[in-house]
Order: structure tokens, then C-alpha cells, then sequence
């Protein structure tokens, strides 16, 4: 079970802010594929990927890192701050 | 050392007076004030910042660690907060102090580079027509080569 | 537009408060301070600045003109202290706002660079040995070259 | 008749603030070389140039500068503010 957080429009596209998910994913991007053949929220949020950034354990991260004893991934724009 | 992100105001001049008086001995200091900018019509209504609480502060501790690392640093300051902002509002604030004042200019030149793309904060305007994500710039992106 | 040269001690802070107040659509607020730092040995009893009246004020008006033509500033805040200072004591400061940050930056480099080595003021140290006139160094004569 | 300016050590070794001199000199250099035999002092001051800065008029210039029309001539080591 691995908890799953949106931000921004990521959040605003697939409808929820976080959601815990049952998955036995290799990597980030299977995890993606899995989440994209869910519905198609979730195909709208994730079409881009070059668009999305992502973090495990609140570590920023690349679509081909292990998931392995990951607790925490989020998926979100590049970020805007300061 | 400080690493703050609230919600609340904060005093952008009190908090460089307090910085810069625990910091006597450091020749230089360096702040950065962000602020609300309307947009080119002038009809920004708010400004909404959304952050990933837990890894923002992580992120933010992180990149101080760095430019300790590259500068010799007496001292370093973030402030950034989040929620709804008007235009004209400060949004964040940066502070450095070292001896030397290239030292002080550089570290707060990386600290705002990497906050602006590496900190995971998101801004939303606001205007009578709707809501729109700011969208990140290739220029940030770029400003991050030089470190 | 400001360029203050004076005796009496300035409020950095509140400097820094007003400065952001005026420049509610700038984006970007960048402040340097620069502090009377003690000697190695810590024995700096106090430091002595003279400056050239008349002069002083031309040199940095026309610091901040040159600094206006290279970047898009919404405003330029100098102010130096001369006379006595106590080591701890606030020197002097500048400011600036812009829309983007790196001009915002780069300005108060430039501005901080053209100051230390083109505006007439010379520092002089007392210790309980006496006194020594602070020697300019290759660094800040070599900053000038990369504008 | 030009007002002629002294800061820092300059100031100190020549031992005083400003004064008024008479002179024909056609350059900064030719009104140093005037000082310069005028008394042990001024020697010592104006004894390395390359350690010197001259202003005319509250600008900062070269010594080969002309000084026709100066109101006002400063010497001064190099600037150390900031």
C-alpha cells in the first residue's frame, strides 16, 4: 500500500489530493501506466509526463526509479515558487 | 539557521534587522523580498500558493545545506509562505551573511534559483475569469546551470 | 531615486520596509548591508570614514544612473555613513527593485562593486596601537571588470 | 587659482585639508611636478602616483588629464567604501 499525492493541477485533474493505492509497481512509470488505465482522469492527468514531476518519499525523483519500500509518492508540475 | 513557511505575514524589515543583529561580525548581508505582481492588465485579484507540507520544508533545509556547503556562510534565512496573497503582497524572503559580499550575493542568488524550481510550492492567479496555474519558465530552469 | 550620505546611524530595516512599500509591482527586492567588522585579532577599537562632500554624492548619483541604463529598475536605494563607527555598526546599504530577480541582483552587485572602488570614501581603523588606513584590494578593483 | 584637495593619508602627510595655489601647470603631472619640489612633505605624498587618484572638478580622471578651466583638483589613495 503506498500513499498517492497530487498537487496543482494534477490534484484538480484527477479530483482528490491523495488516495492510498494497492500496488505491486516496479517503478514510477508503472505505476503511472496502472493509474492511466484506471479512468480517464487519471489518462488526462498523466498524458504528458515531460510535464510532471515526481517525488518518493519527498524526494524529487525520475519516472524510472524503483518503487521498492517507497511510503510516499506525489506527482505534481514543475514547481513555481518563490 | 531558519527555515520558516507559514501562512501568516510576515515583517520583511524586522526580519532583517533581527538577521543582520545576529550577525555582527559577517561584513555582508543579503536579502531577497518576493512580492505579488499584478499581472500586465492589472487584474490579478489574489494569488493562491499551494505546498507539498513536509517535503517543503525538507526541500528549503536541503538547499540551505548546499549553499553552506559551497560558501562560507555565518548565517541563512527563508521565509515563504503560503495560501492566498494579494498583488503587492511579499510572498517569501531570502537573507545571507558572510564576510565578503560576493559570498553573501552568490549564496542568495543559488538559495532563489533552486526555491524557485526545486521547492515544491505552486502558484494560482486569480482573476474575475477564472483560475490559471502559473506555468514554470525555461529561464528558471536555465538559472540553475550556472551553480 | 535616493542616494543618502550621512553621519548618523539608519534604521536598515525600516530602510528595507519603506524601499518594498514603494515598489508594490516590482517582484523583486534585492538589499545588501555592509557591516564594521572587527579584525582578526578582534582589537578594532573603532573605524573612521572619510569622504569627499560634493563628490561623494555626484559619484553614487551617477553610479545608480549607470546601474539604471543596464537594467530595468523600478527603484535604487544608497545610503553610507561616514565618520565614526563601532564595530558591529551598519556602514551603509543599497537597494533594488525590478520586476525579475536577476536584475533586481545583478544591479546591487553592480552597484555594490562601482561603490567600493569609484565613490570617495577611505576607511580608517584604530586599534589601541594606533591607527591604519584600510588598503583598497586587487579583488574589488578586479570585480569591476566583469560589468 | 585652483582649489586643491588632500583625503586620507594624502591629507595626513601633506598636513592639511585643502589649499589655494597659484599655478600655470598645464597638466594634473605638471601640477605635481610643481608640488612635488615645493617641500619634503609634498614629495612624500605625491611619491608613488600609481598609489595616488586625482578628481578634477569632482571627477575622477587621469593624470595626463589638462587642467584648463579646473575649479578644483583632489588627490586621494584609491577608494575603499562600501
Amino acid at each position: 500500500m503506498i500513499d498517492v499525492l497530487y498537487f496543482a493541477w494534477v490534484r484538480e485533474r484527477i479530483g482528490l489530493p491523495r488516495e492510498q493505492v494497492e500496488t505491486s509497481a516496479a517503478t514510477v512509470a508503472d505505476l503511472v501506466e496502472e493509474l492511466r488505465s484506471r479512468e480517464e482522469r487519471y489518462a488526462a492527468a498523466f498524458a504528458d509526463l515531460s510535464a510532471l514531476r515526481v517525488a518518493i518519499d519527498q524526494e524529487l525523483t525520475e519516472f524510472d526509479a524503483p518503487l521498492d519500500g517507497a511510503r510516499e509518492v506525489a506527482f505534481f508540475p514543475p514547481m513555481t515558487g518563490g | 539557521m531558519a527555515v520558516q513557511v507559514q501562512k501568516e505575514a510576515f515583517d520583511v524589515g524586522a526580519e532583517v534587522n533581527c538577521f543582520t543583529a545576529g550577525c555582527k561580525d559577517a561584513g555582508a548581508v543579503v536579502s531577497f523580498t518576493g512580492i505579488v505582481r499584478n499581472n500586465a492588465d492589472g487584474t490579478l485579484q489574489r494569488m493562491q500558493i499551494e505546498h507539498y507540507p513536509g517535503m517543503t520544508e525538507k526541500a528549503l533545509a536541503g538547499i540551505e545545506a548546499q549553499a553552506r556547503d559551497r560558501w562560507p556562510l555565518q548565517d541563512v534565512l527563508i521565509i515563504h509562505r503560503h495560501g492566498d496573497l494579494a498583488p503587492g503582497e511579499v510572498i517569501m524572503m531570502v537573507a545571507t551573511a558572510s564576510k565578503h559580499r560576493m559570498a553573501a550575493f552568490e549564496a542568495a542568488e543559488f538559495l532563489m534559483d533552486y526555491l524557485k524550481s526545486r521547492a515544491p510550492f505552486w502558484k494560482q492567479e486569480f482573476t474575475a475569469q477564472g483560475s490559471d496555474w502559473v506555468a514554470a519558465k525555461d529561464v528558471d530552469e536555465d538559472a540553475l546551470k550556472r551553480w
